[in-house]
């Protein structure tokens, strides 16, 4: 059993190496909140402003090179602030979670954007990572996360005259949509 | 001659304009053997640009999730990519006893193991002989279906069904082998190498086949980096990733296999990588029942797993302790976990959050075919509308998995 | 009842009937036998090949006569489908397209010999129902007709796919039987005669075969005849997978099937070509016709010998067809399908040049006396 | 324990037989022939010495029956005990399981006080076959059985199986509950 605990634990690089490299370069730039490693996921979150810059670094660093963005997505922690110490203090109810890869050195690491509730906006990564497009188009379907400078912010998996963001904790599982009939 | 043209008011570029006509392909197209719309602007047969529309196969999985309890989610998983369906089911349990901090016994490992290599092998035998049909080699085709149905055969004797597998649990499995399993598996990969080498033989030399799939959709190593290209797509170009490799989860350590790889990254590549796999796949399984110890297939941990029928029906606390866990469902602990696990397309992602009680609190899959399909107008752009279909192929969009 | 006896006396009608009988045949022969078979054919063999059973079921009473009766039903459902002409197509053009399709394909036949010269009870009897001296100059001329059918038939469904498909159709079409035309002259310099009876007839001694001398002639004819009839490789028009099903997309019921018919009648009308130039039409390898005559008069008397050895031509004819015709289902079932660019490439790229090669080779053969004229 | 990488042979440059398309079209048509010599073989000797022989894959399904395996989630049903009543004590808990919660019971006592479903609905057009119900059941009263045929029917109302329609007797569902009986309830292995 204990092999596969240190296996766990040792996931590619020694990811202590990752979040050290990361803390010292970001750390005094005032840009992150909050580093966690839980269950060997190194994670960092940083504020919505800083988006760009964080992104940036973490891809053009030479000993981090996190050249692919596997996974964009949301969650809305709205009534289950207490999951994450540091969303009460800031009203943050929205988190935008990265999850980026290197080939290169095959280590992962999540980046975690929260976001208030009433201007759920973040800035695009499409700049960085081409393939961040869909997944941005998918967040603002489902979730209605605004991206400033996305090339064409529009509905990828609902119609277009859906009403709302279904993946919403305030919208209800069994809500009905307003029927659209055909347009011609 | 260009001036005196000109002056006479006779501008040839504006009498030889031609209009581009734009076609709906999909949703039901015979070739986009998902639901997909490609909306194309067409300049006689070259794809002057193309915009594709995906949804049409959303069932709201997310939304599914987060309603039910942490084992319900099963049935759900399956019906992403339902030409591997264990492979999903093996990458949410995962993600889930990564949460808890649980390690399943080596015999449960050994099973995974081997039932994601089985389910690997019908995505690719799936999507290589639809790749096949789609350029008229109807026989070739049928070949993999029929290996296809042999494996489903075996997949049905252990987990109950062809398709819908349902077979792994948070903390192990539902059954164990059947017996009689081995000599099975033994006649039917018997049979199933010979029908591999029948179409290859039929279609990997063949010229017409080599035209048709050569040099066309093709994409650069950075270029696939950069759209989040994984999976045999990935490896066509050239960057050996593979998550059974690169972060070994299961037992795939102690195993020997290839990973193929390709050089250009276009749809011959990717079609070769894919053909390779499936023999990988193979070897992976026979090794698997080869090194397989006896033992139990379900974590010893009550916490998380159904009390054995005995306990259940005789003493009371396992009773208890079985009604609450089946109405309430595992209180998983707070916390989130992401979890990658190489499916039939690429690297399947399980990013699980869990606020303490009983429902996922939020449940996505990051699914590979989506990145793939997003880089489709960079493949086909400016080639020929008869590229498109092979391209597409390759790219292997199931519907499930892309629109969740 | 005098005028009737006197009426059959008379030589033209004597001449008319053994036409129409002669055409009966040939209509009998493709539009009858033929096409409800290689229906049957091309399910029951794809079928074999692919490990499975095919047609079985469609029976009479229990006895499902392993699927034959599978083109009957079909016959039946098609003659008993809605004819749907879609909104906006143009409707006299879209009805007229499959009639463009099918006859050329049938005409064709006018020509080709299935059989020897005969004198029968005072009649000589020659198997073929025009004996033009130009025969294979009408041929090409006919299956040229053909490419209009498609293009109107593309056209006139309103649909853009079918569109694509009868463009692609004609483009096709129109480039293949130039390299077609020009894979067979060879064969007529070796020959030294357009008529296909003539052919035919220099056909006798095995040796003088068009395949012995021919045979790279004979591959380039296969493949571009395969071509013209836009059979898989060649079937970019009626990609299924590209453009829904090409030039027919929106056709169904009878018009469906004689494009259906169209196809399989052109096929057997390639073979029907290739046997007659290339294998020696009626001819059996080493029997010469007199040897066979003479044998098989002295037993049945001359006349019915005379039928008997026609019967066995008309046989040979047909078995020569039917290898031919397998070859090309094989083809069907085994091979995937060309990019349309590089069908057209292939065209006149590839076959034309080697025809012209092989013409140049042919006449320095002729005239060097390497290769015997008959 | 070698993960190593293999590069893939893309053939780039034909040999010239292959930039010739005959050859290698002609091995393609051989594998076709070869199968379908061989499936015809197999016709005649099926003819001969039975069904064992043939070489086709195919299952003349309505006149021959698949074999099923044990593990095999067919229709749900209830088991009928010996003496005529139903093992279920409606405890509810399939119905708490099922994911698209297709079953709905209402439970009663008999005079001896033995719990019993008065109503027990599963409504066939919702459920997914996903064996849920089969694993939670502490009486071992709803199973999947083997039947897949039959299971859908022209109108819906038809698919909702009352608790009559849903009874099977206990003799015919033996060889699955000796599966499950071995699935869940074995101590060594279960452990």
């Amino acid at each position: 059993m204990e092999m596969n605990e240190e296996k766990r634990r040792g996931q590619g690089a020694s990811d202590s190496e990752v979040l050290a490299r990361t803390k010292a370069v970001l750390g005094p730039m005032g840009v992150m909140i909050h580093t966690h490693s839980q269950h060997g996921d190194d994670t960092l979150v940083a504020h919505a402003e800083d988006v760009l810059k964080v992104m940036e670094f973490l891809r053009d660093d030479k000993s981090l090179k996190f050249d692919m963005m596997m996974d964009l997505t949301v969650v809305d922690y709205l009534g289950a602030e207490e999951v994450h110490p540091y969303l009460k203090p800031m009203n943050a109810r929205f988190e935008v979670v990265y999850h980026l890869y290197s080939v290169e050195k095959n280590h992962r690491i999540r980046v975690k954007v929260p976001l208030p509730e009433d201007s759920p906006y973040v800035d695009s990564v499409t700049g960085i990572w081409v393939g961040a497009d869909w997944f941005e188009r998918e967040a603002w379907d489902l979730y209605g996360v605004m991206f400033r400078g996305h090339p064409n912010l529009k509905r990828i998996l609902l119609y277009e005259d859906f009403v709302g963001h279904p993946l919403r904790k305030d919208y209800g599982k069994m809500k009905r949509q307003p029927l659209i009939g055909p347009v011609n | 001659m260009k001036e005196e043209n000109r002056e006479k008011g006779y501008d040839f570029h504006e009498a030889s304009r031609t209009e581009t006509m734009t076609i709906n392909m999909g949703p039901s197209h015979p070739a986009t053997h998902g639901t997909v719309k490609f909306f194309l602007t067409l300049d006689g047969e070259t794809i002057e640009d193309i915009d594709v529309e995906i949804g049409y196969l959303h069932r709201a999985f997310e939304k599914e999730c987060e309603a039910q309890k942490w084992n319900g989610v099963f049935p759900y998983t399956d019906r992403l990519d339902y030409t591997a369906s264990v492979l999903n089911n093996v990458g949410y349990a995962m993600a889930a006893e990564k949460l808890i901090g649980i390690e399943v016994p080596e015999r449960c490992q050994y099973l995974r193991t081997m039932i994601s290599e089985m389910a690997r092998m019908s995505g690719h035998y799936t999507n290589v002989g639809a790749g096949a049909l789609e350029l008229g080699a109807l026989t070739a085709f049928i070949y993999f279906i029929e290996a296809r149905e042999l494996l489903w055969d075996l997949i049905e004797s252990v987990c109950g069904a062809r398709l819908t597998h349902n077979y792994v649990r948070i903390g192990g499995l539902t059954n164990d082998l059947p017996d009689g399993f081995r000599e099975n598996v033994k006649r039917v990969f018997a049979k199933n190498r010979k029908l591999w080498d029948d179409f290859d033989i039929m279609l990997t030399k063949n010229r017409i086949f080599l035209d048709r799939m050569r040099d066309t959709g093709g994409i650069s190593q950075k270029d696939a980096i950069a759209w989040g290209f994984t999976g045999p797509c990935l490896r066509a170009t050239g960057v050996p990733y593979d998550v059974r490799r690169a972060q070994p989860y299961l037992v795939y350590d102690r195993m020997n296999f290839d990973i193929p790889v390709g050089t250009t990254g276009d749809n011959f590549d990717r079609y070769l990588v894919r053909m390779e796999e499936i023999k990988q796949s193979m070897s992976i399984v026979e090794q698997c029942l080869a090194q397989m110890p006896e033992g139990p297939i379900n974590v010893d941990d009550a916490r998380w797993r159904m009390p054995s029928k005995d306990d259940s029906s005789t003493r009371m606390e396992p009773l208890i302790f079985h009604f609450k866990q089946v109405i309430e469902g595992p209180s998983i602990p707070v916390g989130e976990a992401y979890q990658a696990v190489e499916g039939a397309n690429g690297e399947l992602g399980y990013y699980l959050v869990s606020n303490g009680g009983g429902k996922p609190w939020k449940c996505r899959v990051r699914p590979p075919s989506f990145a793939l399909t997003s880089a489709l107008p960079l493949l086909v752009k400016g080639s020929l509308l008869a590229d498109l279909i092979p391209t597409f192929d390759m790219i292997n969009l199931i519907g499930g998995e892309c629109d969740r | 009842m005098e005028t009737v006896i006197a009426l059959i006396k008379n030589p033209m009608v004597i001449e008319f009937i053994v036409t129409m009988v002669k055409i009966g045949f040939i209509f009998g022969l493709t539009i009858g036998f033929f096409a409800p078979m290689l229906a049957w054919v091309e399910r029951k063999q794809s079928a074999v090949m692919q490990d499975r059973v095919g047609a079985n079921r469609a029976g009479v009473f229990g006895f499902t006569v392993i699927g034959l009766l599978h083109s009957l039903a079909d016959a039946i459902k098609l003659i008993f489908k809605e004819d749907f002409i879609p909104r906006g197509a143009e409707r006299g053009l879209h009805t007229l397209a499959p009639a463009l399709a099918v006859i050329p394909a049938l005409v064709v036949f006018a020509v080709i010999p299935f059989g020897g010269q005969y004198t029968l009870w005072g009649l000589d009897v020659n198997l073929v129902i025009a004996d033009l001296d130009v025969g294979l100059l009408y041929v090409f001329a006919i299956s040229s007709l053909a490419t209009y059918g498609v293009v109107i038939a593309g056209w006139s469904s309103n649909n853009n796919w079918s569109l694509l498909g009868g463009l692609r159709a004609s483009a096709q079409m129109f480039s293949y039987e130039v390299t077609m035309g020009l894979t067979v002259i060879g064969l007529i310099m070796y020959y030294q005669s357009l008529s296909l009876v003539d052919i035919v007839a220099k056909q006798e001694n095995f040796w003088h075969w068009g395949i012995i001398w021919h045979f790279p002639a004979f591959v380039l004819f296969l493949a571009c005849a395969v071509a013209e009839n836009k059979r898989v490789p060649f079937d970019a028009p009626e990609a299924e997978s590209e453009l829904v099903a090409g030039y027919f997309t929106e056709y169904s019921g009878m018009k469906f099937v004689m494009f259906w018919t169209a196809e399989f009648i052109e096929m057997v009308s390639i073979s029907g070509m290739c046997v007659a130039l290339f294998l020696g039409g009626h001819h059996i390898p080493f029997l010469t016709q007199k040897f066979l005559l003479t044998a098989l008069g002295d037993i049945f008397g001359p006349d019915w010998g005379g039928v008997v050895v026609m019967l066995i031509g008309v046989g040979v004819f047909i078995t020569k067809l039917v290898i031919l015709l397998v070859l090309q289902m094989t083809i069907r079932w085994t091979m995937p399908r060309f990019r349309y660019d590089q069908i057209m490439k292939l065209g006149w790229k590839m076959i034309l040049p080697l025809s012209l090669c092989w013409i140049f080779l042919v006449g320095v053969g002729i005239l060097t006396g390497v290769m015997p004229t008959p | 324990m070698a993960i190593n990488i293999k590069k893939v042979d893309r053939n780039v440059t034909m040999t010239f037989l292959e930039r010739m398309y005959i050859p290698y079209m002609l091995h393609g048509m051989w594998v076709a022939v070869r199968h379908s010599a061989v499936n015809m073989l197999g016709f005649f000797e099926e003819i001969l010495a039975g069904k064992s022989k043939r070489r086709v894959m195919t299952l003349f399904y309505p006149e021959e029956y698949p074999e099923i395996p044990p593990a095999y989630r067919g229709k749900p049903v209830l088991v009928r005990r010996d003496d005529g009543l139903e093992a279920c004590v409606a405890c509810g808990l399939c119905e708490a399981a099922c994911p698209p919660s297709c079953i709905s019971i209402i439970g009663g006592e008999r005079d001896n006080g033995e719990r019993f479903p008065v109503s027990y609905t599963l409504d066939g057009t919702r459920c997914i076959y996903c064996g849920f119900c089969e694993e939670v059941c502490p009486k071992e009263a709803i199973v999947m059985s083997d039947r897949f045929q039959g299971l859908c029917e022209y109108d819906r109302s038809k698919m909702i199986y009352d608790k009559e329609s849903l009874l099977v007797p206990r003799r015919e569902l033996q060889r699955r509950l000796d599966t499950i009986r071995n699935k869940y309830f074995s101590e060594e292995r279960y452990r």
